[in-house]
């Protein structure tokens, strides 16, 4: 049987947030709750975690989470990584024995800093480098797989219910402003860790619901960029094309998010202002190949903040509520209830209409 | 409410009802018909004879067409008298109708001129009316030999309408051919042997000296004897009414182009009045049922208080003997184009740069293009006339002018 | 009212429109047997010269002077269809001395007829329009000229 | 030899019994095959000049005639087939090239057919085009690289020329003179309908269509036939045109006697001359030559539109394809071995060249390696015969379709490829006015319209089914294709999986 990136599986999912405006940290434990009610949206095959604020001790270093499938594939990596970057830590990343988890790969992480000359050498900027090895790595090296490159943030995903995903990563023990996660029910997978969510490129992580029936027309076009699509999965592409977007074209979050779930032709011509029709258009001559259709509803994580984007269709379910300085996102009601029984303001963005929320400038 | 009186019960009349029918549909009409029939065509006498047709069918107007029109029709009566200062009409039986405005649509009487012991003839007869027919039809069997007076359109429709009925037929004319006004000895001598092949026998050039009971001795000495003497010499308009209280009166009644005579709330139409030839420029008793139908719609039209004119006029007929049509229209002057074989013949004569008239004989396709263009007077040099005159045919007009013809509604 | 237009431009001279009348008119459910090993008596005809060819048939004129000056009083107009009732038509051709279309043309037995727009037949529209290939026959409302 | 006797390809079969004589055969059939006998009192036919065009049969109104293939054959040989034993008769005859016209009929591999369409089931739903908005709209040109934004933060709206479809097919180049003027005037008004392109082709522009300008591509081919300044600024793309599927690497001959009235008007050449088309542009001679020819025209009409580069299949397409990719054209056209023409050497087109479906999978493919695909469009071309073929060629990952055969069956063409005997019976293909004014552009353009309007709809339909609802997520998306019954290398470059992997 071929698994994850040898062949694309699509699947369902469960997706869940939290990110506190104000930039207070909060427990892993509150994300990992949430996932219990949707326990029917996973088959046990996928769930994962992205927290962010949670490594404030080494804030200023890129946080590579990895899983190797032996001992020999981590000394030849850590070889690899030492050409480019300084390892400023490294260790095991904790987890717990628990029977639910099996078959688990060995999971570290480095928190790395890249090399001055060799940035020099390369004209390239350190996000770039960084996301370069990465791809490099996840693409040419066997039995090794970065599945989280930001700083001060981590994802934390393995093949199981994503209940369990929390507990087995000890999730208590972290605290961060800002928290995903992903329970995934796909259709037809071995199971592999890599293959779980959210899926990562730097700081952005990406948990997703849905199929998209663009995927190959977006992931054809990406690759040209540099971007290699390893899982062939939904959420990697959608990962890869935000941060093309956003990081090297420069678009804002929404401007991205209206090439993505562009409006329609028909609605672009409807709209009374002038700029904003010339800008849609602009937009979508300019990315038509970035369109993903197909249902689906994503909760985008980067250093600050979230947004939270549909299908334009609106195929998938998504909601929003609110309380204090808490906003909670989730793919059911039940599970912003199980992370605040009194949120308020709940409310379903409409197709294409990507909600973003910031966290306080200097808060975070 | 108008009070529109018809003195005639035509073709012409008919039309008038209709024409003022499409313009006031409250006034009153009150029709003077003399005979006792609904309006009937009269040309179809013949072919009444001749089994084509039958008195049901001859109507003029479908059954009904009195009531349709809301008219009144008052039969077996004559208008007599006309007080046009009172506007009144008096009728044969002493009834004096008011109107405000008048139709004389009157027809014409066959002319029988003085002949010697015509008195004595036994069984004579007009051609006419539908009871000409009628009592002619009872006079006639297969041993009947006939003697028809005049080989002009009536008495030789009459000649062919009994052709049927008997093998004797002769028919005689002064005139030295047969239809001597709308042909020429050559196109005449056509016709007259296709009349000949069907048995009809013809004096021409000759006329009854004196009627000896039923022989008649003709001016050539010749002797004709016959059971049954048809007169068919002539027609001559009803012009009495209008000539008395000083209505203008020539041959036929004078009109202008809205059908009014020269007195005011009179106006006239169909074979009593005199119209000019538009292919002459001549005035013309012009005796043809178009002419009559044209003529009484607008007289109709006109005596409502609505405007129409009729002011384009021509000689025209169309005669078949035995399958063998003649057509003419216009007048026969300027150059004459021809074309003849042995079954037809075609002459079409030019002035002026128009299409003054023709004479088509076993060769009537599409002759209404020819005469279209007489009535319309269109300039030769607007079409292929040399296509034209050997084809009637729109293909001769201009491009443009078959656009505006057909595809647009005319 | 709609009319019967011919637009000579895409006349093909194939004179299937005078085929397809004879056959709406004819009364029989197939066209070989209504047109097979027979001369055909149409309602409308080409007509054209060098290589201009067009269908003609009655245009149903506003004032038509064949109703006019039929001297049986067969051809009315029913609304503003010009009509013939061929019952009365004694074959006098006068009819044909006036129409300035050379719209109206005898049957096999000197009996005249005219286009009435199939409304009658079978066909129920005009067969010459439905038949024609290149839409050189219309049947349209129009203004006038 | 004096015997040279090629007994006729046709029978024409007349029903004596439903023949009612009425002649249309006869006066429909250019090629003079039918004739009455009065003497008998019925109609006959000389098959020797029947080219199954099919138009007698077709306006037969008692369905009496039908056209087959004869069964007189030669012995049966596996190696010498019957045709080719013939041309070889011909070619022993007149001693000349075997010209044709249309597409191959050779049977090369249809890989159209050998693809299948994916559907959503359950994990993705499906969309009804009748109950949301399904947009088939592309915008063919250059992308730019990069966005820039003004001092004031806001985006630049910079954008090289591009041309907007209504959905993505284009009619393909064409040329007056090849086609009758009604047939232009049905493709340009379709055109203008239906929110589309059409192509010129390389016989210039009847002035009568320059109000089509915003639909019209206007070709630059190597005879520069027709070509000035008010041309090129008249349409919404220029074409230059390289080469042709039917005939890659030859140029085209439009004889003389065609060469009349508004046909030579247009094409500004004198009356009665041969219009040669040289089989390179004698400006171009290498990729950079090329290019001076792009800019040359980009600095004509002052970088309004974009430009196309057509070229045919061949060999290393994906090179070529490279080479034009970085020459400054917007758009890059490519037209396959089984394209049509109005005249070409028969051995050339069938023989030269190679299957559109495997071009167009190179060069996607290629382009993309390069990361270049979002320097031009591509359009291709030879025969794309449905809305299927359309729906995979996007997929493949064509921006849009160029047809003609299509168009041109659409209009009346039977395809029995004599177009260059200039006597189409359909008035397609043919400078005959008697026979021109058989396509009337009202039914042509209609019909244009409908066959577009049904394939829009079928496209929406099945992208509906794919779960895709703009054309814009189609393009490239070759996980929606699976080969059947294709060997390892063809799915290598297709870029697809097989059936059921």
């Amino acid at each position: 049987m071929k698994k994850e990136g040898q062949i694309r599986i699509p699947s369902g999912c469960a997706i869940a947030a939290v990110i506190s405006k104000d930039g207070k940290k909060m427990s892993g434990d509150l994300i990992t709750q949430a996932m219990k009610p949707m326990h029917v949206r996973s088959n046990g095959l996928g769930g994962g975690f992205a927290g962010y604020g949670i490594y404030p001790e080494y804030k200023d270093f890129y946080a590579l989470h990895m899983f190797f499938d032996d001992r020999s594939s981590r000394i030849s990596c850590e070889a690899f990584l030492k050409e480019y970057f300084e390892i400023v830590h490294c260790e095991r990343i904790p987890t717990r024995k628990m029977p639910q988890i099996t078959d688990e790969p060995i999971v570290w992480r480095y928190f790395i800093a890249p090399l001055k000359s060799m940035l020099a050498n390369l004209q390239l900027d350190e996000k770039e480098l960084v996301s370069r090895i990465v791809m490099k790595i996840n693409k040419e090296q066997n039995g090794t797989y970065v599945f989280s490159s930001g700083k001060n943030m981590g994802t934390f995903k393995a093949v199981g219910y994503p209940e369990d995903v929390g507990v087995f990563y000890k999730l208590e023990e972290y605290e961060g402003y800002s928290w995903t996660g992903h329970g995934r029910y796909p259709t037809n997978t071995p199971g592999w860790w890599g293959g779980a969510h959210p899926f990562t490129l730097l700081d952005y992580s990406v948990v997703h619901n849905g199929e998209i029936s663009s995927y190959d027309a977006n992931r054809r076009f990406i690759e040209m960029f540099g971007y290699k699509c390893t899982l062939q999965t939904d959420t990697e592409v959608i990962t890869y094309i935000m941060d093309y977007l956003v990081r090297v074209q420069g678009l804002t979050l929404t401007e991205a998010a209206n090439v993505v779930a562009a409006p329609f032709w028909s609605t672009i011509e409807g709209n009374p202002d002038y700029a904003s029709r010339r800008q849609f258009t602009y937009l979508r001559t300019v990315f038509p190949s970035l369109l993903v259709t197909g249902p689906f509803s994503i909760v985008l994580g980067y250093t600050g903040g979230l947004m939270v984007l549909n299908d334009r269709l609106k195929l998938r379910s998504m909601v929003i509520a609110e309380k204090d300085d808490r906003v909670f996102i989730a793919s059911e009601e039940a599970a912003i209830r199980t992370m605040e029984p009194n949120a308020g303001k709940l409310r379903a963005p409409k197709g294409g209409e990507p909600v973003i929320i910031q966290v306080k400038e200097g808060a975070y | 409410m108008k009070k529109y009186v018809i003195a005639g019960n035509g073709a012409a009349a008919a039309n008038c009802i209709e024409g003022i029918r499409s313009i006031d549909s409250d006034g009153s009409i009150t029709v003077i018909s003399e005979e006792k029939h609904e309006a009937y065509c009269r040309p179809l006498i013949s072919y009444y004879l001749e089994n084509k047709t039958v008195p049901e069918n001859m109507g003029y107007r479908k059954d009904g067409f009195y009531q349709r029109m809301k008219a009144a029709v008052l039969y077996g009566q004559k208008a007599v008298h006309i007080h046009k200062d009172k506007k009144t009409v008096g009728l044969d039986n002493g009834e004096i109708l008011p109107y405000d405005a008048l139709c004389l649509a009157v027809g014409s009487s066959p002319f029988i001129p003085k002949m010697e012991g015509l008195d004595n003839v036994s069984r004579k007869h007009t051609f006419m009316t539908l009871d000409d027919a009628l009592s002619l039809e009872q006079d006639v069997d297969e041993n009947t030999k006939v003697l028809i007076i005049g080989a002009g359109l009536i008495g030789l429709k009459c000649a062919e309408g009994i052709s049927g009925r008997t093998k004797s037929i002769t028919v005689c004319d002064l005139a030295d051919r047969i239809l001597s006004s709308i042909l020429d000895a050559e196109c005449a001598s056509m016709m007259q042997r296709h009349l000949e092949k069907h048995g009809m026998r013809f004096l021409l050039g000759d006329s009854v000296s004196r009627f000896d009971k039923d022989t008649a001795i003709m001016k050539s000495g010749t002797i004709v004897d016959f059971d049954v003497l048809v007169l068919a010499v002539g027609v001559r308009p009803n012009t009495a009414l209008l000539k008395e209280i000083g209505g203008e009166v020539n041959r036929g009644m004078l009109v202008n182009s809205s059908m009014e005579t020269s007195i005011e709330g009179i106006y006239a139409a169909g074979d009593c009045t005199e119209s000019e030839d538009l292919s002459s420029g001549t005035g013309k008793v012009l005796a043809i049922l178009p002419n009559a139908a044209f003529q009484g719609f607008v007289a109709g039209v006109n005596m409502a208080g609505g405007n129409a004119v009729f002011d384009k006029a021509i000689p025209m007929n169309s005669i078949g003997f035995f399958g063998l049509h003649a057509m003419t229209a216009g007048t026969y002057a300027g150059k004459m184009y021809e074309e003849k074989n042995d079954r037809s013949i075609k002459r079409l004569y030019t002035e002026d740069d128009r299409l003054k008239g023709f004479v088509l004989i076993g060769c009537d396709e599409r002759a209404g293009i020819y005469t279209s263009m007489i009535r319309e007077q269109t300039p030769l040099s607007s079409v292929d006339f040399e296509l034209m005159k050997k084809n009637a045919t729109t293909a001769a007009f201009s491009r443009k002018t078959r656009t505006e013809k057909f595809g647009r509604t005319v | 009212m709609k009319r019967v237009y011919v637009d000579e431009q895409w006349c093909l001279g194939c004179h299937l429109c005078e085929y397809n009348c004879a056959f709406a008119n004819s009364g029989l459910p197939d066209m070989v047997l209504a047109l097979k090993g027979k001369p055909i008596y149409p309602r409308i005809h080409i007509e054209g010269h060098d290589k201009i060819t067009y269908a003609v048939s009655c245009r149903h004129c506003e004032d038509p002077i064949c109703v006019k000056s039929c001297i049986a009083g067969a051809i009315s107009k029913d609304g503003e269809v010009v009509k013939i009732d061929r019952s009365r038509c004694v074959s006098c051709y006068t009819c044909i001395l006036v129409c300035p279309y050379g719209a109206l043309t005898p049957d096999e037995n000197g009996v005249m007829q005219k286009c009435e727009l199939c409304l009658e037949n079978a066909c129920g529209e005009p067969a010459c329009v439905k038949g024609c290939p290149n839409r050189a026959i219309i049947y349209e409302e129009r203004g006038e000229a | 030899m004096g015997v040279d006797f090629i007994y006729p390809e046709f029978e024409v079969i007349r029903n004596e019994s439903r023949c009612i004589a009425c002649r249309v055969c006869e006066r429909q059939c250019a090629n003079e095959v039918h004739f009455f006998s009065p003497e008998r009192g019925i109609m006959m036919s000389d098959e020797t000049k029947c080219v199954d065009c099919q138009r007698c049969v077709s306006l037969c109104p008692t369905r009496a005639l039908k056209i087959i293939r004869s069964d007189c054959a030669l012995r049966e040989n596996a190696n010498w087939p019957d045709s080719t034993i013939k041309e070889i008769y011909r070619q022993a005859s007149s001693g000349g090239v075997l010209l044709s016209s249309m597409g191959t009929p050779k049977a090369y591999p249809v890989y159209w057919d050998k693809i299948v369409i994916n559907a959503s089931q359950v994990t993705n739903p499906s969309i009804d085009p009748l109950r949301e908005p399904m947009e088939t709209r592309v915008t063919l040109g250059k992308k730019p690289d990069k966005i820039r934004r003004g001092e004031d933060g806001r985006i630049v709206y910079e954008l090289p020329p591009q041309i907007s479809l209504s959905m993505p097919i284009l009619f393909s180049a064409m040329s007056y003179g090849s086609l009758s003027y009604n047939a232009h005037a049905s493709l340009a008004r379709a055109a203008e309908e239906l929110g589309i392109l059409y192509n010129t082709g390389e016989g210039g522009l009847h002035e009568d269509f320059y109000c089509y300008g915003p639909n019209t591509i206007v070709q630059v081919a190597s005879g520069r036939f027709g070509v000035h300044m008010d041309y090129l600024k008249a349409g919404s793309a220029i074409e230059i045109k390289i080469g042709q599927g039917a005939k890659p690497g030859i140029g085209g001959h439009l004889p003389g006697t065609k060469i009349v009235g508004d046909i030579s008007r247009t094409r500004m050449i004198p009356e009665g001359t041969d219009a040669i088309s040289p089989a390179p542009h004698h400006d171009i001679y290498s990729i950079e030559d090329l290019r001076q020819l792009v800019f040359s025209l980009k600095e004509a009409i002052n970088y309004s539109k974009p430009i196309i580069v057509k070229v045919a299949a061949v060999h290393n397409i994906a090179a070529i394809a490279s080479g034009i990719a970085r020459s400054g054209a917007d758009i890059i056209a490519i037209d396959g071995i089984r394209g049509g023409t109005g005249a070409a050497p028969t051995r050339i087109r069938d023989n030269v060249g190679i299957p559109i479906e495997l071009a167009l999978a190179a060069v996607d493919q290629r382009l993309r390696e390069e990361g270049i695909r979002n320097n031009v469009s591509l359009v291709i071309g030879g025969s794309v015969r449905s809305s299927t073929d359309v729906v995979k060629a996007i997929a493949l990952g064509a921006d849009a379709c160029y047809i003609a055969t299509s168009a041109l069956l659409a209009l009346g063409c039977h395809l029995c490829r004599t177009c260059h005997t200039g006597k189409c019976n359909w008035g397609i293909a043919t400078q005959n006015p008697e026979l021109v004014k058989r396509l009337n552009p009202d039914i042509g353009s209609k019909r244009l319209v409908n066959l577009m309007t049904a394939w829009r709809h079928e496209i929406m339909e099945l992208m509906g089914g794919m779960g895709i609802n703009s054309i814009e997520a189609l393009r490239g998306n070759r996980l929606m294709l699976r080969g059947v019954g294709l060997t390892e290398k063809e799915l290598e470059i297709l870029g697809i999986s097989h059936a059921g992997e």
